[in-house]
């Protein structure tokens, strides 16, 4: 029988990955989810918890995928604890993928926005010139920066790394490498996914510049597929007519870097 | 001449006959704007409360297959107060404002809100199967249904519907009383009370274990009930459950409703399922040479 | 040690979990022992009345699709009587009779005639949503539920099963009022009254305008109201409606049946739907460890 | 959409054929209908009056099929009474079909028991040697007989009816004709489609010379589909399991030939 892409599969965690003290990487088998487009989400069912939706993780072998999640408030915390062996319930892949540009590359994550960012790796061409931006708060919230390395080792490639405490790499914010690099140098893409303020800075100095852009939005997601309404932006919902939306689109969204909505659906300022 | 599909609920004017049913992508006038654009003749706003509500935790929404869908979204809303702010600014899209509430009170509190706003209708949510102390735990009761109808009927001049589901009480019961209290039109109906239980995991799947089934599951739950409603009643009817299709939309029209709504058919054909079913109607009335929505309007009683 | 599917429902002892579901393929003996044979634990006959009844005229089932099927057969059946002296032979077959009737008197005569018949247990059909005066009009009305259940359980010692479904009343009220009045078992659920249009030549579709919808679209309805039944009281449960593969089967034991009943996945996969669900128990009973059924009923409720 | 065989599809009757006083061929457009298997069924619905099993008919129009139908009882009385231009429902095809063997055919039937063996000719090889056998009660209800000779102009074949009362043709029993015929000549393959007790004796002339048979049974359907169970022959059923049986299988049925079940699903003698 074809599996019900809107219906929950259960799968077993194989391997729990420490990224950070708050990071952690479930690894399980699902020749689905290891297959999807870069950007696409799951929605990811914590048992007696939550549901969550999650960026689908790339995992090294084949016929697996895994998710990266950041503890934070109950629901996350669940998935966090989830041990080897546990089962978790995954439905998806949802969303639409990023549109992967040839030439040089900008890619910036936040935190676990970087997960997508990981997967577009995946999808570059040897020819393709790729600069990957990490920013986390200071040294011990970095992850994934040898995975990008790694995943890049046959491009021509650049792996930045910027701590707002200055304790790793660069100091400061993020977007402000990003206004000085797309300031000094052509990018045929650049693609952000993380904190929204982050991806708002991001997109008006790649549009400003008439830089194609692109970035993954994230919103409160009840049913993660356009049933709902919980996930919009504006007109837009972000479940089904994104996750990514391109820059020239989102400078057209009154609510995009602006507001959020909260789970009675009231909007409230970022 | 090209026959028309606009219909009407008594007072109540559409210029389409396909609606957006409550609780669907129903919290943004962005979106209902939208949704206007695609093809709706009316959205249903999520059924609001006197307060803000978070609802339940997820998972709170999943497909059971070949149309079906389960939810217990646990009627979060952002109340109605911050919704009539939300919705002043409009002027083009016909609203009806769903509004769900234990007591008479909470009706009357709710509607005042939306006075300086255009509301097309009010639809009383008596049916929702999950959440406890209103929907169908109200529509079950029909002491309540005449006290809330009645103070509804009082607090406005815009035209107000109950929405009825299949509960514990006959809903023709709830049906009756809502026309005797001056009811103007019905929705019928809700999702049907349902379930699922994850064989792995040994749980039910939703976080609030009982939800409501909605979609091609319960169309002939949903028509049975729209033949029941017009065979016994005069009251103009609004079809729900389970369409997908014109000929879905048409079903509901020869058994007795002169508008419907739709929501499930959102998750499985997007919004484009608004025109796609205005299309299929207007050739369907072509064909059978009807100019107007009215002329086929519960048909089938007649054979 | 290989894991067990016998199961047992108070009194009534089952080889295998699985039972045909009354009015399908229910009336003749030949055609039982075939399906006893392709893997039912019992078969349950077509509904009987006092006398013979031809039922409705055609059409009088039809698919709606996604494993749905809608029938209003109008409890066509050759009468008690006859129907005794047809299975006196029978030693083999686990063999419960289905019995409708409007009056406790009628239950009494029926019962009496197999007396010398190997009969597993009595289902009464309280449930039937699409024939006057018997099935839900009877389960509707809890007096007569009472009067009814006493005087069966008075005319045998064989158990009796109470068959119910989704009518004008509480579901919950029969199953409590058949409960006090001694019953030993219940099956839920019946088909749900529902209806389909044509919208060519504009007609209810079925002779009798109003049918059953029975199949895949209720599953998640049937298994509420097991989960509801089984939280509630302290009854053997059969779960019934939708169940078409092994993973629904388990969903029930999960919602607290100790035994199943299908009737539409027969019409949609043939009768090797009987083993094929028996063998997938076994095989999650394995993985799950589980050497009874016992123990994976109602575990659903301890979530 | 894919169309749901179980579910009824609506046709409009093109064209209606009076074939004899009583018996009446109605043509409709059906690709579906137009191509199935020989001796498969529908179930008609006759709007407002009833639904009847129904052998499917050839028509000489490719995509279009036919039902030709014997005016009996109130329901199909209705369906004899079908104008051009009006509507009725189908769904199917049900059923399984003749195992079509190679060499020297006996095809017998009787009245509207035809049907089948009209679309069982269209599926024979040049090279097979058939004899069509047409039983009638009298002259006034034979039909088919050019149609069976036309669709056999390239084969050796022979058409022979015989009235009960001799009034056109042979004289007698189809059976004692098919008694005869089977003594005399050597048969690969008899079917045969009619009243039970023809069929029965057809069986038993054939079983006891060993002669492969297949009869096409008649049961009073409503399902057609293997649900009600209206249609039993001792343990099978009809519609699910044939019409099409085996001499063999047949001589192990204790109902075929003696019972029948009424719409009580009474056991009645023949
Ligand atoms: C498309 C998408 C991809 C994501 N990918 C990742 C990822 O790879 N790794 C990761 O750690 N996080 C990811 N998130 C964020 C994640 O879904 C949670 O929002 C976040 O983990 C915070 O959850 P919590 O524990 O604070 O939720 P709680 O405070 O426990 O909240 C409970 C409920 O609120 C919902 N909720 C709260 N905030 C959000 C939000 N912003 N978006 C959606 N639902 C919310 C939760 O789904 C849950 O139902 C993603 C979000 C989206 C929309
Ligand atoms: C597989 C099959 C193919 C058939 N093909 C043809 C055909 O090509 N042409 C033709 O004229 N007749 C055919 N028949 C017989 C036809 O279905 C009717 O039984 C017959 O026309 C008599 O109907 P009536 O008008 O007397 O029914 P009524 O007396 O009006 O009976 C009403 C009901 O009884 C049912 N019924 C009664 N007898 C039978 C029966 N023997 N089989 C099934 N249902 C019955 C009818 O379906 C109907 O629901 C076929 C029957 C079967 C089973
Ligand atoms: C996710 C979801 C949320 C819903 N929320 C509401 C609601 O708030 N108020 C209400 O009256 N009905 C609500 N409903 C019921 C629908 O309005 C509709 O009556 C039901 O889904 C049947 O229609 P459908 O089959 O077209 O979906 C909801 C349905 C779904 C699927
Ligand atoms: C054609 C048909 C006939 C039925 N006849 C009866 C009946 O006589 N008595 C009864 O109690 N239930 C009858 N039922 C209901 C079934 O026993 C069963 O409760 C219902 O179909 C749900 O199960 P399912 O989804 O597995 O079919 C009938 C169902 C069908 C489809
Ligand atoms: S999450 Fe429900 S509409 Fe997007
Ligand atoms: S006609 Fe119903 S089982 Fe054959």
């Amino acid at each position: 029988m074809q599996r019900n892409h809107n219906h929950t599969t259960i799968v077993t965690i194989e391997k729990v990955i420490d990224e950070t003290p708050t990071v952690r990487t479930l690894v399980f088998s699902d020749e689905i989810m290891s297959n999807v487009l870069p950007g696409q989400f799951a929605m990811v069912w914590i048992p007696g918890i939550n549901e969550l939706p999650m960026s689908i993780m790339i995992s090294k072998e084949s016929g697996k995928a895994a998710f990266t999640v950041r503890k934070h408030g109950p629901a996350s915390t669940g998935l966090f604890n989830i041990k080897e062996g546990q089962q978790i319930g995954v439905r998806g892949p949802y969303g639409n993928s990023f549109d992967v540009k040839k030439g040089n590359l900008l890619l910036v994550g936040g935190g676990t926005g970087l997960v997508p960012m990981m997967r577009l790796l995946t999808f570059v061409k040897p020819t393709d010139n790729v600069t990957v931006l990490i920013g986390a708060k200071s040294k011990d919230e970095v992850f994934f920066e040898s995975l990008a390395n790694n995943l890049l080792e046959n491009n021509p490639h650049k792996v930045i790394v910027s701590t707002d405490d200055g304790s790793y790499g660069e100091k400061g914010y993020v977007t402000d490498l990003v206004e000085k690099l797309v300031s000094e140098n052509h990018y045929d893409g650049v693609y952000v996914c993380g904190p929204e303020i982050m991806m708002h800075k991001t997109v008006l100095a790649a549009n400003s510049r008439k830089i194609f852009v692109q970035a993954s939005l994230e919103r409160m997601m009840k049913c993660g597929v356009g049933i709902c309404g919980s996930c919009c932006v504006g007109e837009d919902l972000v479940c089904k007519d994104g996750t990514i939306f391109d820059g020239e689109h989102l400078s057209q969204n009154k609510e995009f870097g602006i507001f959020h909505r909260n789970k009675a659906g009231i909007l409230e300022n970022y | 001449m090209e026959p028309s599909i606009t219909t009407s609920l008594g007072q109540i004017q559409l210029e389409r006959p396909v609606m957006l049913a409550s609780g669907i992508l129903g919290i943004s006038l962005d979106v209902f704007n939208r949704i206007h654009r695609s093809g709706a003749g009316a959205v249903v706003t999520k059924s609001l409360s006197t307060e803000p509500w978070d609802g339940y935790p997820n998972p709170t929404i999943f497909s059971v297959g070949g149309g079906g869908w389960m939810n217990a979204v646990g009627l979060s809303n952002p109340g109605a107060p911050n919704f009539a702010k939300m919705i002043k600014p409009n002027h083009d899209v016909p609203i009806i404002v769903s509004l769900v509430g234990s007591i008479p009170k909470d009706f009357e509190l709710m509607i005042e809100q939306f006075e300086n706003c255009k509301v097309t209708a009010y639809e009383l949510n008596l049916s929702c199967p999950h959440v406890a102390k209103v929907g169908l735990e109200v529509g079950d009761d029909p002491e309540l249904v005449k006290e809330i109808v009645t103070t509804a009927k009082n607090s406005t001049n815009v035209p107000i519907i109950a929405k009825v589901g299949l509960g514990t009480t006959h809903y023709l019961k709830t049906v009756g009383t809502a026309i005797e209290s001056g009811i103007d039109a019905i929705t019928a109906i809700n999702t049907v009370r349902a379930m699922a239980i994850d064989v792995e995991t040994q749980r039910p799947i939703l976080s609030n274990k009982f939800g409501g089934l909605s979609g091609t599951p319960i169309k002939p739950i949903a028509l049975r009930c729209v033949y029941e409603i017009s065979s016994k009643y005069d009251i103009p009817i609004i079809g729900c459950g389970g369409i997908s299709t014109w000929e879905d939309a048409v079903e509901f029209f020869l058994a007795g409703a002169s508008a419907i709504q739709l929501g499930s058919a959102v998750g499985d054909n997007w919004i484009n399922v608004f025109d796609d079913i205005n299309k299929g109607i207007l050739k369907y009335m072509q064909k059978k040479n009807y100019s107007t929505i009215k002329e086929m309007v519960g048909l089938a009683k007649k054979s």
